[in-house]
């Protein structure tokens, strides 16, 4: 009995995907993958299965990598795909981990149950270091479960409400590999931000395989966009287009543009998305135009800019190469 | 009462109860989202007390209109509370000695009312359908009510729109007002209140 | 009243053996303490906060328009009744409500982001 | 005189029978839903009828988390609430000779219901203390307040035409012609409430996948199970009291009254869980002034249209 639920429960594992710098083809090899399998990638770690980190990770990344590894549940696994080629093996892996009932049961035994205040600690000690501070007493107060609380800052509307400073990247799905933006939030709008990039231990080249089709990645950045629109059906026919008929391509392009029309997509990321598929490459955008771009956007029209952006940031041009090399 | 079986008796006080336990949690516990809702909750138990009383009419828009201004006011409240809304201490109680010394004088007044003013006996029965009686009440003998409230009601909305939105038309549309709005709307001066913090 | 105290028996019932199927599934009783979800990384304070509400301008606008609702009901009940003058009694008194909304679009109190 | 306890208990065998039956109509149709949504995402039949099997299985086997600082009581009333609150307005919906809970103002308990989906999806998103989840909650907020409004007056206008806000006199009033052919525009504004307070569709924002899931980024295992259940039944139970107010309630040829309402019930819940799953979600920010300035007007101007018509007598 428990034997065929567990079977019922693996047969689709959610997989919680996320590009690690340079690692483009693979991730975007991983959603094909799923795609044929008929898996569902997971939206955010708390209802993931399993976390697949594609593309080798730099070192001062590898914590991250463990935070989001904390935040699975469990039943759990991990996996970090760092060719092309392996993509099924590794997803095969992975559903094999989540049904191993003596290997999940040792994990969770050597699990602690609070799998959070560590951080916090060891993130505050950190910060200690430089800080040097006598408010500890003040800082127990103010700090329930060791994090800060929220601070107010000036807005645009003559009002002082708390600002939070919140993470776009380094490790988050359908998000560009390497990127860090820390925004700065008033509610739901993005008053400030500011860039990071991290840079792959060592340069990865576009795998030999063919889909020279989709280098600048355009396609890519479609189906991205799609799936973070919620339209996975599409974002599958964006995804599959490579290999498919040009008509499949024209129906995802009118499908864009009629998003963009009725307001779904926000204007400029549908320009540039139609510019990159309609066989013309858009400008490479820099960091501070990139800054530029999402200040003053809502938290999820942010996601949408970066994701049609994403094949003209300068950080992931240089770590996963371009056309013109 | 016609009826007053041992189970309306019993489902009344059981309401009346969660009212009032609800009502002093509201000044008990340490956040906002709690304390609006505990009073959303005390709110709903009187809609309940109402609806047992056969005012059924007037029990239900309790329970509507409290939850719905309620989970407005609780985003109120946690903008406009001078403090973290949630993992602070806190009291909403002002000035103790006042607040505590004219809510007992109000409380032995309208209790005692209650208890000590010879309430007449009913002559006759309520209309059959309280909701048409209210019905043709605010169409017909009320009229005035009606025709009252519908200024008041532009008022508000102009009065509460003048005083919340810091920028109007103006600001985002310049002169200009018939050119087209901007996406995002607001972009030029979100980033100005951005450069302002940099200060 | 009966009917309703059922089901709040046979929907208590369930969502308690939900729970159990789901300890005896996942084998494990407590729930793990973990981050909130930030890329990755700690998050630097709560979210928990006083969090800016850009639509508290068509918050206003609702809040005195629902009034109204109160009147709508027992209108809906005895306007066939009562005929027309409380057609339009109701209907002029809906349309100066939303002459204001018409106002407060020009304001732009249903924009925000 | 009667013992009024003896009453009540004499009706208990009655009582439960239709409570079970109750809850499991809101199963059946929190499931056609989730089959619809399904097939409309370009699944197979039978694959997306599994679909829910296996889903239940895995979120079942997952284990439950709760984040730094969580205010657990209010997260998990928002989560464990919202299928509670579908079967109580599946509850209202006269099925054959009467509703569960039958009364002289079932029109204006749904509405009542349906405000409750405000503070459960708020506290869901609230009570995770994260970032996501609050930009969900507030972003269901923002929406409710541009469709509660038309949801209210697409309400009101099948009580308009029936003199009545009992769902079962509204469904008999329909006997020549259902409410739903000429009172359009109030029926499908009340279908954009149905997707509002199911969070689906056009109006899914505050589970926006652009924003991790919103309001439900942080849930995992049962708890996410009974609220992924609950919008699904939400959607069913929109659909079933449809039924009375627009599609005729029980009338039908052949078949019996309660027949008519479940199949009624199922095929609006297949056809709205469909339409869902195809149009695709759309800012928030951007639907606040079209359903303020045209959804609204419209509605107003509908309920204009049924009164005139019920005074002239037509």
């Amino acid at each position: 009995m428990r034997g065929r639920v567990v079977t019922l429960a693996t047969a689709r594992p959610r997989v919680y995907v996320v590009e690690a710098p340079g690692g483009r083809y693979v991730r975007a090899e991983t959603h094909r993958e799923l795609d044929r399998r008929g898996w569902q990638p997971a939206p955010s770690p708390a209802s993931a299965d399993a976390l697949l980190i594609a593309g080798t990770l730099p070192d001062p990344l590898r914590a991250a990598a463990d935070v989001l590894w904390s935040q699975l549940p469990g039943p759990r696994a991990r996996a970090e795909p760092t060719a092309v080629s392996s993509v099924p093996s590794t997803l095969d892996g992975l559903r094999a981990c989540l049904r191993d009932r003596a290997g999940q049961l040792a994990d969770r035994r050597g699990r602690e149950l609070d799998e959070a205040t560590r951080w916090v600690r060891s993130d505050s000690a950190r910060h200690d270091e430089t800080d040097h501070d006598d408010m500890d007493h003040d800082d127990m107060e103010m700090a329930p479960g060791g994090l800060v609380l929220a601070q107010g800052a000036p807005d645009r509307d003559g009002l002082e409400m708390d600002a939070l400073r919140h993470p776009l990247g380094p490790l988050l799905d359908r998000w560009p590999g390497g990127l860090e933006l820390v925004t700065t939030l008033h509610g739901d709008v993005v008053v400030e931000a500011e860039v990071t990039w991290w840079e792959p231990p060592h340069p990865t080249a576009p795998p030999q395989t063919g889909r020279a089709d989709d280098l600048a990645g355009g396609w890519d950045a479609a189906a991205t966009v799609l799936s973070l629109l919620g339209d996975e059906r599409q974002a599958r026919l964006a995804r599959s287009v490579a290999p498919s008929s040009p008509e499949v391509g024209d129906r995802v392009l009118r499908r864009l543009d009629r998003l963009t029309r009725r307001g779904a997509l926000p204007r400029t990321a549908g320009e540039v998305l139609h510019t990159a598929l309609a066989d013309s490459v858009p400008a490479l955008i820099s960091d501070d135009e990139l800054v530029e771009l999402v200040s003053g956007r809502d938290l999820g029209d942010v996601r949408l800019l970066v994701a049609a952006h994403a094949p003209l940031l300068q950080g992931v041009v240089d770590a996963s190469g371009s056309l013109d090399d | 009462m016609t009826d007053s079986s041992l189970v309306v008796d019993l489902a009344f006080w059981g309401c009346a109860v969660v009212a009032v336990v609800f009502g002093a949690l509201v000044f008990v516990v340490d956040s906002m989202a709690r304390a609006t809702y505990a009073l959303a909750v005390s709110f709903v138990a009187t809609g309940g007390a109402l609806l047992l009383m056969q005012q059924s009419y007037l029990g239900v828009i309790v329970v509507l209109m409290m939850v719905m201004e309620m989970a407005v006011m609780a985003v109120y409240m946690v903008m406009f509370m001078g403090m973290n809304p949630a993992l602070m201490p806190m009291s909403m109680v002002h000035s103790h000695r006042t607040a505590l010394g004219a809510s007992l004088v109000t409380f032995v007044v309208l209790g005692s009312g209650a208890v000590l003013v010879p309430w007449p006996e009913r002559r006759g029965a309520p209309s059959p359908d309280v909701t048409e009686a209210l019905g043709r009440a605010i169409m017909e003998s009320h009229m005035l009510v009606m025709m009252a409230v519908g200024p008041v009601m532009v008022a508000t909305i102009v009065v509460g729109v003048a005083l919340s939105t810091a920028r109007t038309r103006y600001d985002r549309l310049g002169d200009d007002l018939d050119q087209t709005p901007t996406d995002p709307p607001l972009r030029g001066e979100t980033q100005r209140g951005g450069r302002r913090r940099d200060r | 009243m009966i009917a309703l105290a059922v089901l709040a028996l046979l929907l208590a019932a369930g969502a308690f053996s939900l729970r159990a199927v789901g300890t005896a599934l996942a084998e494990t009783r407590s729930p793990v303490l973990v981050l909130p979800v930030a890329s990755g990384r700690v998050p630097e304070q709560h979210a928990l906060s006083r969090y800016h509400v850009r639509w508290y301008a068509a918050s206003v606008v609702f809040l005195a328009f629902d009034v109204e609702m109160l009147f709508m009901y027992p209108w809906a009940v005895v306007v066939a009744d009562l005929g027309t003058g409380a057609v339009v009694e109701m209907f002029v008194f809906l349309a100066i409500l939303l002459a204001a909304v018409a106002w407060a679009r020009r304001e732009g109190a249903f924009r925000w982001a | 005189m009667t013992d009024p306890l003896a009453d009540q208990l004499a009706r208990l065998p009655a009582a439960a029978l239709g409570a079970v039956l109750a809850l499991g109509l809101v199963l059946v149709l929190a499931w056609t839903a989730s089959v619809s949504r399904g097939v409309a995402a370009g699944r197979a039949v039978p694959a997306s009828m599994a679909h829910a099997p296996a889903e239940a299985a895995r979120l079942l086997r997952q284990g439950r988390r709760t984040t730094l600082s969580a205010d657990r009581l209010l997260w998990r009333v928002g989560g464990w609430g919202l299928f509670p609150v579908a079967v109580l307005l599946i509850a209202l919906v006269p099925v054959g000779e009467t509703a569960l809970l039958p009364g002289s103002l079932g029109v204006v308990w749904a509405n009542a219901l349906d405000v409750v989906v405000w503070a459960l999806v708020w506290l869901l998103g609230w009570g995770a203390n994260s970032v996501a989840g609050l930009v969900g909650g507030y972003r269901f907020l923002a929406l409710a307040l541009g469709y509660e409004l038309p949801l209210m007056f697409a309400l009101v206008a099948p009580a308009i035409a029936a003199s009545s806000l009992d769902l079962a006199v509204v469904a008999d009033a329909q006997s020549s012609l259902w409410y739903a052919v000429w009172m359009p525009v109030a029926f499908v504004a009340y279908l954009v409430g149905v997707l509002g307070f199911a969070v689906s569709g056009p109006l899914a924002a505050p589970v926006g996948s652009e924003v991790s899931d919103g309001a439900l980024a942080e849930l995992s295992g049962p708890d996410l199970l009974v609220v992924r259940a609950g919008r699904h039944a939400l959607m069913g139970a929109g659909a079933a009291i449809a039924v009375p107010l627009f599609l005729g309630g029980g009338s039908g040829p052949w078949l019996p009254d309660a027949v008519w309402v479940v199949l009624k019930a199922l095929l609006l819940t297949g056809a709205l869980a469909w339409a869902a799953g195809r149009l695709p979600t759309l800012r928030t920010h951007q639907l606040m002034e079209p359903l303020w300035t045209i959804l609204l007007p419209l509605v107003v101007l509908q309920d204009l249209v049924v009164a005139v018509l019920v005074v002239s007598g037509s």
